[in-house]
């Protein structure tokens, strides 16, 4: 073979329509496609998206009144979220970036533990040394959650690779923006992911917006998914405000891994409705009117609307597992408020497995010293 | 003189700098309409349009690399990195291309740029969101790097850097943008780079600082003054070049030096202080030269203000080289 | 305009053909692209070629002496090479990666300069600072040769948007080989270049090979050509071993810049037929036989039989010339090789516009030292 | 005891790493067949199969990045970085990821792995193939940094990090490679981290050397010998953490220091060690702690002999230290 032939025998066909399960009404628009949950998985399924968006509103609320240092939200973005994390099996791995603290609630991780972790208390299962809504759960195989973006992308490659050596039935599913498909770690995973056929599903939410700066100028190419055909890596996009959709592609893509076949990459059509982070103002850069259209598409009203049509929950039911949700998110944030700080002694550890002399000593002389006077000096 | 913060010294020395020279273009994530996630870059694209003020894909790498061509076909470019946090991934394209650029071209090419960020902690960032990143720059040959206290030396400082025909990495002490506020001139002025500011005078000790410690190491030299002990405060304001002289001259005095930084003390800027002391005024020194810095650990969040090396971790630290 | 629709307005679409003008048996196989070239651009061409191979062979010679210290050849490439340097125009700018310096020459770069670097005496024009074959041009618009791969890929993308930005009538070209498709720089370049239209020219030279690893290990994209489409950057593939195909395409992609259309990826088929540099040893990792069929391609050859079915050179016109370059490369050397190393005074110049009191400072002890002596101690 | 050259004492130890466990894979550009430029990996895709020593496409971050993620799974990877110059675009997943994933995640995750990269000059590779990056990673709290000198010591170290639970930077001085030659033990045996050792003992000054400065350092000990100077001579092998005990035990018997390395002399490795020594053993040191370094250039092509700390270089430096 020469090396023309060998590159030609590979040829995955670019993907531009966008799969799509469930009308903006809540009817199947496409039965063939349908994953066909069972009435109590689809509560469930809604059930978990709502309380993603119930957090979502609760801690945007803890963070305005200076309880918490900080929030990042994914108004809009459930479906692709918990439709996902719903299509994986428990022993597959999710790596997230920053925006699906959700899924990681909707595999298990204690509430309480979830609300440790906002408020960076003695109980935080990460010490209080992340920020808000960085989470990490390693009894739910959720990774250690990271600021910079785009660096979780090879991890999860890395994951799926050692899986597939180990023979194990492991897939990893990787969450990232648009904004991050222009990374390094994007490319060279994505890149990785293709010549190693690896068991990772690469999730590109694309939420039309990375901070202020919207698709069209982050990149030039017609759609997110294609960019796997630079790495031989088949793309499909999916309207991402349909759950089932998401369900139903992230379900074929674990099949796909399983199978030997390898990586998908998956553009998840969706969009930013809040701020980027309790931090942004958007009014600085994009208009309410382009806001509007999605309201329409909301991914939680239209499950909703599915299951009030086949009579699975009605407004009662479901205003209890609201205030069901609403009462154990307060008794939590009860609990994790008057939880004190991480003990001074945990500064130092986990840096390294044993701490090596000098931060024996670094910690010494904290414990030994004087406490800071609050708040910081400035001029 | 009007009254600035930090933010608005330095939108206002970009507002000069892009005014006076066209070949200077503003690049980075999110420098457009937002301007920038502090609003550095504020008003910028509306008076000087998208051409000159760009907003950027998200690759760090891509931008400084992108930025050293611009700058081989003689713009300036000032590369804004969101925080400190995220040069890494343009580690590369610094190290191995900017800084060396002008030397392996025997001189025939240079890439003179600024690469603003912001830096330090203190504002609840975590790992990510306060790294102070300057010594994997200052160990590179071909770089300076600047660290501005006062709004006034922040515009001063990031105009001779602009003007400066070498590579100049500037970190911006996020915790002083809005806090920090003093008068600044009107229109183009610069604060020459390679020359610290003297900020009290004192006999007994020599305490270097920059940036947010500045400010830190103040207060601890006047709590040390209320104990007899008076300290010199020098601001490096450029950290590499160091302006050596000065800091020789003060050592040369007081005999003390303490050295204080927000990052890692591990390899970090203070250990080159203290060695470059003891290669000179070695003779002079009458206690060991203490480093009072940042713990070995990635930054905090929840501990952040016991992670700091603050005035009460910086007074003992005065008081006990005064008395030894 | 939906961010969908906003994206799906730009659509370059997959070229999967591979452009060829000359045949091996160098008649014309497709006169609708034949670049054109007159009888004595054809003979300038075939010699620029011809120097590009006897200096190299000169250079590999001189290392294998212990001459000089490395070699890093073309053989086999000097149709992508030397062809992509004749369709620029003298104000476009190159920037190659370790492997192009034939295009230096090309373009102008006196041969006394050149071969002052590769002995890295007092009068090469970057003062002995880099391994042989790492020149620099500023007189001919060739950037500074680096070793890491591919960072030269966002500086010909950033001075291409310098001279858009000062509305000058200049394209930058940028050199960089199949394994360099991997790195970061690539994707970050690739993706500006796309996004903000520039008239940039992304030759990749798809060599078959990275060192030892085969391009299938490096992507498995069926061609390099269309990772272009992750960019929105059209890609076009090309016989790398046809001179005037080469030239084809590159002008081309020059009108196509120069119009405002912005930029090409470019992938030029061949083949590194020697070893990756003077330190490598292919026979550990592909066999004689890969080579074999490339020999019957050889640029060279489809570009001289071209030139005598039109009788544009004779036997005896071919071997003057090359014995006028082996005689001036042999002048040159003797020259170089009797020139001094740079001066000690030179160690510290550079790093900075002036430099500063550490490095006057380290000058004047260096001047003062005594000297090394050769050569190191080791166990 | 067979005798071996570094190159074979490495390989040797990835044999035995890769026997021992089978969760070692090796990794990186041209680890396979050719067996890595320096041939360190020579045979073992041969003797272990294509899944365990793994040829990857030329993206070092996301050599490192997949890395990490293999070790959080529970592998243990070893990754060739094919030159210590090429570590710079992996900079961030290394500072941001790797040495920070067990502290941010609480202890919940842990990737310990190895990423070994031949380092240094003098073997005529200009700016991008002799680089000596030891302090920005010594810098980032979270890794350890080795460095040997020796083929009993590269095997030994090699295989202790293996083991080790944290990530590790092994620095392999390329110049050493075929160079330095010894005694190595055959099958399993580990050095331990963080122990220097003490090559030779006088009572005049210490002298801190490793890598292939050791032997320079070893060299103008000896010559310093004849001028009646008699040095200690320290092998560090463990950069970080730094064996303090041994460097402080040394210069309060000697009070004099000399600290060699290879990498440019500011914010360097060796200002940390002077700080350090100062911090500790100040009243004990009679003479200023001196460092004998890479100049503050980039790596040279020609010059390159000059630019190394070599013995001419060292020679005088201890000579001036015993007698001030
Ligand atoms: C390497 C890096 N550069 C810059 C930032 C600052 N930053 C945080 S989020 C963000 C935008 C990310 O956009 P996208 O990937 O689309 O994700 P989204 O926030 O829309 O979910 C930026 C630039 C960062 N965190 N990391
Ligand atoms: C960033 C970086 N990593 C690794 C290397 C070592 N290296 C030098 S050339 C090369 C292969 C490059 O292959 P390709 O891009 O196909 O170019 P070719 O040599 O075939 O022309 C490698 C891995 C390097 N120079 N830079
Ligand atoms: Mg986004
Ligand atoms: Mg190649």
């Amino acid at each position: 073979m020469t090396q023309t032939e060998r590159q030609e025998s590979r040829n995955p066909a670019p993907l531009r329509d966008v799969v799509r399960v469930l009308g903006d009404d809540g009817t199947i628009v496409d039965p063939t496609l349908d994953p066909g949950l069972s009435g109590p998985e689809l509560v469930a399924l809604y059930r978990d998206m709502s309380r993603t968006r119930i957090l979502d509103e609760r801690l945007l609320t803890l963070q305005r009144q200076g309880r918490i240092g900080f929030h990042v939200g994914s108004l809009g973005e459930e479906a692709t979220i918990i439709g996902a994390t719903y299509a994986l099996r428990p022993q597959d791995w999710i790596f997230p970036c920053y925006r699906e603290s959700g899924a990681a609630v909707t595999r298990g991780l204690p509430l309480q533990a979830f609300v440790d972790n906002v408020f960076g208390n003695a109980n935080d299962l990460v010490k209080g040394r992340q920020m808000p809504d960085h989470h990490t759960g390693r009894a739910v195989r959720f990774a250690s959650t990271s600021s910079p973006v785009g660096t979780q992308i090879p991890h999860a490659v890395g994951v799926a690779w050692a899986a597939k050596l180990r023979r194990d039935d492991v897939v990893t599913l990787a969450f990232f923006g648009d904004g991050a498909t222009s990374t390094n770690d994007f490319h060279a995973a994505a890149n990785l992911a293709g010549v190693f056929r690896l068991p990772v599903i690469l999730l590109c939410r694309n939420n039309g917006w990375a901070i202020s700066t919207p698709v069209e100028r982050q990149t030039a190419s017609p759609t997110f998914a294609e960019k796997g055909n630079a790495y031989g890596v088949p793309g499909v996009r999916v309207d991402g405000n349909d759950a089932l959709a998401v369900i139903a592609v992230v379900r074929r893509a674990v099949e796909r891994a399983r199978s030997g076949a390898g990586a998908t990459l998956i553009e998840a059509l969706t969009y930013r409705m809040g701020a980027h982070t309790s931090s942004d103002d958007p009014s600085r850069y994009r208009t309410e009117s382009e806001i509007r259209p999605w309201v329409e598409r909301d991914p939680l009203e239209r499950v909703r609307r599915l299951l009030e049509a086949r009579r699975l929950i009605s407004r009662a039911d479901d205003d209890a597992y609201r205030a069901e949700v609403d009462r154990s998110f307060r008794e939590a944030v009860a609990v994790a408020e008057c939880t004190p700080p991480p003990g001074l002694h945990t500064l130092h550890e986990d840096v390294y497995a044993t701490p090596p002399w000098h931060l024996v000593e670094q910690r010494e002389a904290l414990l030994r010293g004087s406490r800071p006077a609050a708040p910081p000096r400035t001029v | 003189m009007p009254k600035m913060n930090m933010v608005q010294a330095l939108n206002d020395a970009l507002r000069v700098a892009l005014g006076r020279d066209e070949r200077v273009v503003v690049m980075g994530e999110d420098v457009g309409r937002v301007g920038g996630v502090f609003r550095v870059t504020a008003g910028l694209i509306e008076e000087f349009g998208e051409e000159r003020v760009v907003d950027t894909p998200l690759n760090e790498g891509g931008i400084v690399g992108a930025a050293i061509g611009m700058a081989l076909y003689g713009m300036t470019p000032i590369v804004e990195i969101q925080f400190g946090d995220y040069l890494w991934p343009a580690y590369d394209q610094v190290v191995n291309e900017l800084a060396k650029y002008r030397y392996r071209s025997g001189g025939e090419y240079s890439a003179g740029m600024v690469i603003r960020t912001p830096v330090g902690g203190g504002i609840r960032g975590g790992h990510y969101h306060s790294q102070h990143p300057e010594a994997p720059f200052i160990h590179v040959p071909g770089l300076k790097v600047v660290c501005p206290a006062t709004p006034h030396d922040a515009k001063g400082l990031l105009l001779a850097s602009v003007r400066d025909p070498d590579p100049v990495i500037f970190l911006e002490p996020k915790r002083l943008y809005r806090a920090a506020k003093g008068e600044v001139p009107d229109g183009h002025y610069t604060v020459p780079l390679e020359s610290a500011r003297v900020v009290r005078s004192g006999p007994d000790v020599t305490v270097i600082a920059y940036g947010a410690m500045l400010y830190e190491a103040l207060d601890a030299a006047a709590k040390a003054a209320e104990e007899g002990v008076e300290c010199t405060v020098i601001d490096l304001r450029t950290l590499w070049p160091v302006d050596i002289e000065t800091i020789a001259a003060s050592v040369r005095a007081t005999g003390r030096l303490v050295v204080v930084h927000e990052a890692p003390r591990t390899c970090g800027f203070g250990a080159e202080l203290v060695a470059l002391v003891c290669e000179r005024v070695f003779y002079h020194l009458e206690a060991p030269p203490v480093r009072v810095t940042g713990f070995d650990t990635p930054f905090p969040y929840s501990l952040e203000m016991e992670y700091l090396p603050l005035s009460h971790r910086i007074l003992p630290a005065v008081l006990e080289a005064a008395r030894s």
